[in-house]
């Protein structure tokens, strides 16, 4: 549960050895936003079976690894990708009964994370009364009475995943993890926390010196680390505010081309199978054409 | 004498008929793919109401980011905030007691009783389709939110006479549940691409407030797949004022990132 | 529960309306660090009568109030002067039967506030399970069994105080209120958002557009502010990192002082009853003298 | 051979028998006013534990403040950390789960079975002596932390029978009702001003382990309030080290602030 102070710096490959077959994985991501998409395809290419995602928001990562075989279970409030439309493998695979589901209210599934943080079995919310939700999940989702006044609330289980995967602006080597702007969002809030292992993929690895310069901006301690893997563009196609913005142009063409399996394994077949470095597949992205056109905002 | 525009489209009308359901006392919050709705905000904040609270994309507290640029849920919608909200705690307890009032949704269904779907169409546990998921829909519809619903697809397979899986609900089935259940509020208004509805005090159900311009009675009618009440008195929507329209289309949207929310719709824009 | 936008700036006076006889004061607080002193001083001179006073830490300021009759209940986790020594006129008050207290575990008043927060009537937290302290508080602490796992929890009643008492760095006019560093310390955190009121008093007063340069600062939207009250050196004695530090020659005195009601009565008489303004509350503390010194933090 | 020092005081033996408790695995956190614990930290760090984790204050993850200036609690101990510790969430999550494993406590009255009681001395609702309160410690003492007791008054006052409340549980009385309420580890040391005691594992009761030099077993066994295990082998407690006297006094307390906490002692430092 406790990382020591020591080198953490590893390759993706390296990385992707933490994660076991049937593990709980906390996988950090937006429709479009920050997301640790190097990872994912580490994983995919690593052939990683029988996983359970738990996202608050799932995207391409989740389309991509449900696609590739990867996924038993998926635990979300929203699988999309933002304006770009459905995660049509992730339809697919549910329409297919080939995907276990667990769907939850937004506060629901952060509530299961923060008990599991602090290692209790479960916590309360008032989020999802009256919803259906609550009886497709009954093992982990239930009404209670308050004990001193009697009013229903929602009491979900604690969850503690196997493994959280995350993408950061910059970390030094121990695992000091920094944001900027500081922490905002809730999968770099709760996630390490709740979770047995983290894995951070960064744009930049700093000296310690600079995150002593500048600790109102660490958002992970090293002793929750156990890995930190240097990977510019780490979240691309998604977006790394205020580095780099979504890539239009690849979530277009995932979009297209997801419509069918066909199109899918083509589309990971390019993407994600061939090319052997995080270099290899910007190229094949768009190369500097693309990698100028997501420094843009507009 | 109010200078009204002629030549807007519903995409337009839509958001500056939200706009006028928000004042400077409103306290709002934005999920994603929500361009419309955003939309209303700015503009509200530019004509009628200035002191309207905004909280963009759940972080970004009176943020000013001129147009919208990229996502709704964007950090791009931050700009010149006065505070990163942090969500875990902080968004979640304003959102819980109620500060944060305002919440826009939409959805795959709507009923009459204003539940709506966004999970499947058909059966949970084996979907005709799977959608993508309730979001922070299955928290606002259980809190105590002021809901608006707006939709780009008024026809029948959208506003159903009942939704096949209740994970936002409205006002359930008429009932008294939300009370029982210690729920305030609820939907209060849905602007579709055809017209305005709001829901009956005593029976909970949805009612046509107005028409747009150029749309019948009957074409409303004919694709909603349950019995609308309908008033004596059917008004025309009121249309966007010049000034409106050309702070929407120059100022807070240039880019017409809200015509994205028109795929699937059976309205041109 | 929510503010407008608008000038929230006013007197200590006026701020101390929003406070009625009989209200639960969430009141920030360490031993030492940063409290809202000059308020809770003016909250003295306006003879406020049986007010429960939520802390997690309770110092000086608890002192004051319970020595000048405000105080009916204390809720804490310690009352003490920190290397001070003892909070005499807690004390004794306890020890004399006029003063109601509710002694928590830190972690289960936080979970208290935070269920308030959301607006729950209760949270659990494994802290204090076969502790004494459950069975001194029965109405708002118990323990129950995890629904999930039958494993015993301690149950906390929801807690939303009228007021919270906040001393800050800076805001601007319409009660953006800042921090440096950023907000850290649990008061600062949920006692706000837990309570109906806020009244913040600041060192400085800035432009809407300074808030907006330094939005990571920001700890308190201007939506969750009541008032906003312009005193410099506001948490004096208390220190206000990194400003100043604590007034040792001031804490030493009045530790001598509080040994006896007479000692603190005189000594209350002198720094909090006769004083005009904040000018002549720090006069009597020690004026230039004391300021400079409290620049240093050796 | 260890270069041992000759001229140190009770105060600086503390120090140096807590710090050799720490190690480079060790992850703590500390309290208010806690300057011999926080100098036994900042002194491993220094010397043979360069890897501990130490959250200064609570909220300056491995800071390097130097020397201790204020408070233990005070943000001058953040100086140089990595991160400031949220104390809400963040940093009560880590106590929660454990990670930050190691917390040193103190009280006014401590029992054969570790109880430590900060509350009060009598009957809780009509007090002989109201204490300022557990504190942290009612949260550390019912979690599964390591817990590690100082006292700079080892008498019977101090060291009691029973405690007159137990707000802060070490090992109850002494049966399995830490592990049947779901409860790690536990009190490990005690470190006094006059010896070092440990827990015999089975009967969970207090055991002397060291005796510091010049302290007789008939002087800690008059100043013991109830019947302390007194092992075969009873060997003086380890002196600090020439460099560890050094480095504790010149650096990371040079103005001795430590001493503070031998207010009410009979042991003069």
């Amino acid at each position: 549960m406790a990382a020591k102070k020591e080198n953490k710096v590893m390759s993706l490959a390296e990385a992707a050895k933490l994660v076991r077959d049937g593990d709980v994985l906390a996988v950090q991501g937006m429709g479009t936003q920050i997301a640790p998409l190097a990872m994912a395809r580490e994983l995919i290419r690593a052939k990683k079976k029988d996983l359970t995602l738990v996202h608050v928001v799932g995207g391409i990562a989740a389309d991509w690894m449900i696609a590739s075989g990867c996924v038993k279970k998926v635990m979300f409030i929203i699988v999309n990708l933002d304006e770009f439309g459905m995660a049509n493998n992730f339809r697919r695979a549910v329409e297919a009964g080939k995907l276990e589901i667990e769907e939850y209210t937004e506060h629901q599934i952060l509530t299961r994370l923060q008990a599991g943080a602090k290692g209790l079995s479960f916590g309360v919310t008032r989020s999802g009364l009256g919803s259906e939700l609550l009886e497709t999940h009954p093992e982990t989702t239930k009404m209670i009475d308050c004990p001193f006044t009697g009013q229903k609330v929602v009491a979900v289980r604690g969850l503690e995943p196997d493994v959280c995967l995350l993408h950061a602006h910059r970390a030094d080597m121990y695992g000091n993890v920094q944001f900027f702007p500081r922490p905002i969002w809730t999968d770099v809030d709760v996630f390490p926390r709740a979770s047995k292992k983290v894995i951070v993929t960064v744009e930049e690895i700093v000296d310690n010196e600079e995150i002593r310069r500048t600790p109102e901006h660490t958002g992970i301690p090293y002793f929750k680390v156990d890995a930190v893997v240097h990977v510019p563009y780490g979240s691309h196609p998604c977006s790394l505010f205020p580095t780099y913005a979504f890539d239009r142009k690849f979530f277009e063409a995932y979009a297209a081309a997801s419509r069918t399996d066909e199109g899918t394994h083509a589309f990971l077949e390019k993407y994600v199978l061939t090319p052997q470095s995080q270099a290899e597949y910007l190229e094949k992205a768009g190369g500097a054409e693309a990698l100028l056109r997501i420094r843009k905002w507009d | 004498m109010t200078d009204y525009a002629k030549d807007y489209t519903a995409d337009e009308l839509m958001v500056c008929r939200l706009a006028r359901e928000l004042n400077d006392d409103s306290i709002m919050l934005n999920g994603t793919v929500s361009f419309i709705p955003v939309s209303a905000a700015m503009l509200a904040r530019l004509t009628h109401a200035p002191g309207l609270t905004w909280v963009a994309g759940a972080v970004g507290v009176d943020a000013q980011p001129g147009s919208i640029l990229g996502n709704t849920l964007d950090p791009t919608m931050w700009k010149n905030c006065v505070m990163y909200l942090p969500q875990l705690e902080d968004m979640w307890s304003y959102v819980h007691r109620n500060t944060l009032e305002v919440f826009c949704i939409r959805g795959a269904q709507i009923d009459k009783y204003g539940n709506v779907n966004n999970s499947v169409i058909g059966n949970f546990k084996k979907p005709k389709v799977r959608l993508p998921g309730s979001a922070g829909m299955g928290d606002m519809c259980t809190l105590d939110k002021h809901i608006l619903i707006w939709s780009t697809t008024h026809n029948a397979r959208t506003f159903v006479e009942k939704v096949d899986f209740l994970a936002a609900p409205g006002y359930f089935d008429g009932s008294d549940k939300r009370e029982k259940l210690g729920m305030k509020n609820g939907p209060k208004l849905v602007v579709t691409d055809l017209c305005v509805m709001d829901f009956e005090p005593k029976s909970k159900r949805m009612r046509l407030q107005s028409l747009h311009d150029g749309v019948s009675l009957k074409q409303v009618q004919e694709r909603t797949g349950f019995e609308l009440i309908i008033p004596d008195q059917i008004p025309t929507t009121e249309p966007p004022t010049k000034e409106q329209l050309r702070l929407l289309r120059e100022v807070v949207d240039p880019k017409a990132m809200r015509k994205i929310e028109f795929r699937g719709s059976e309205t041109k824009v």
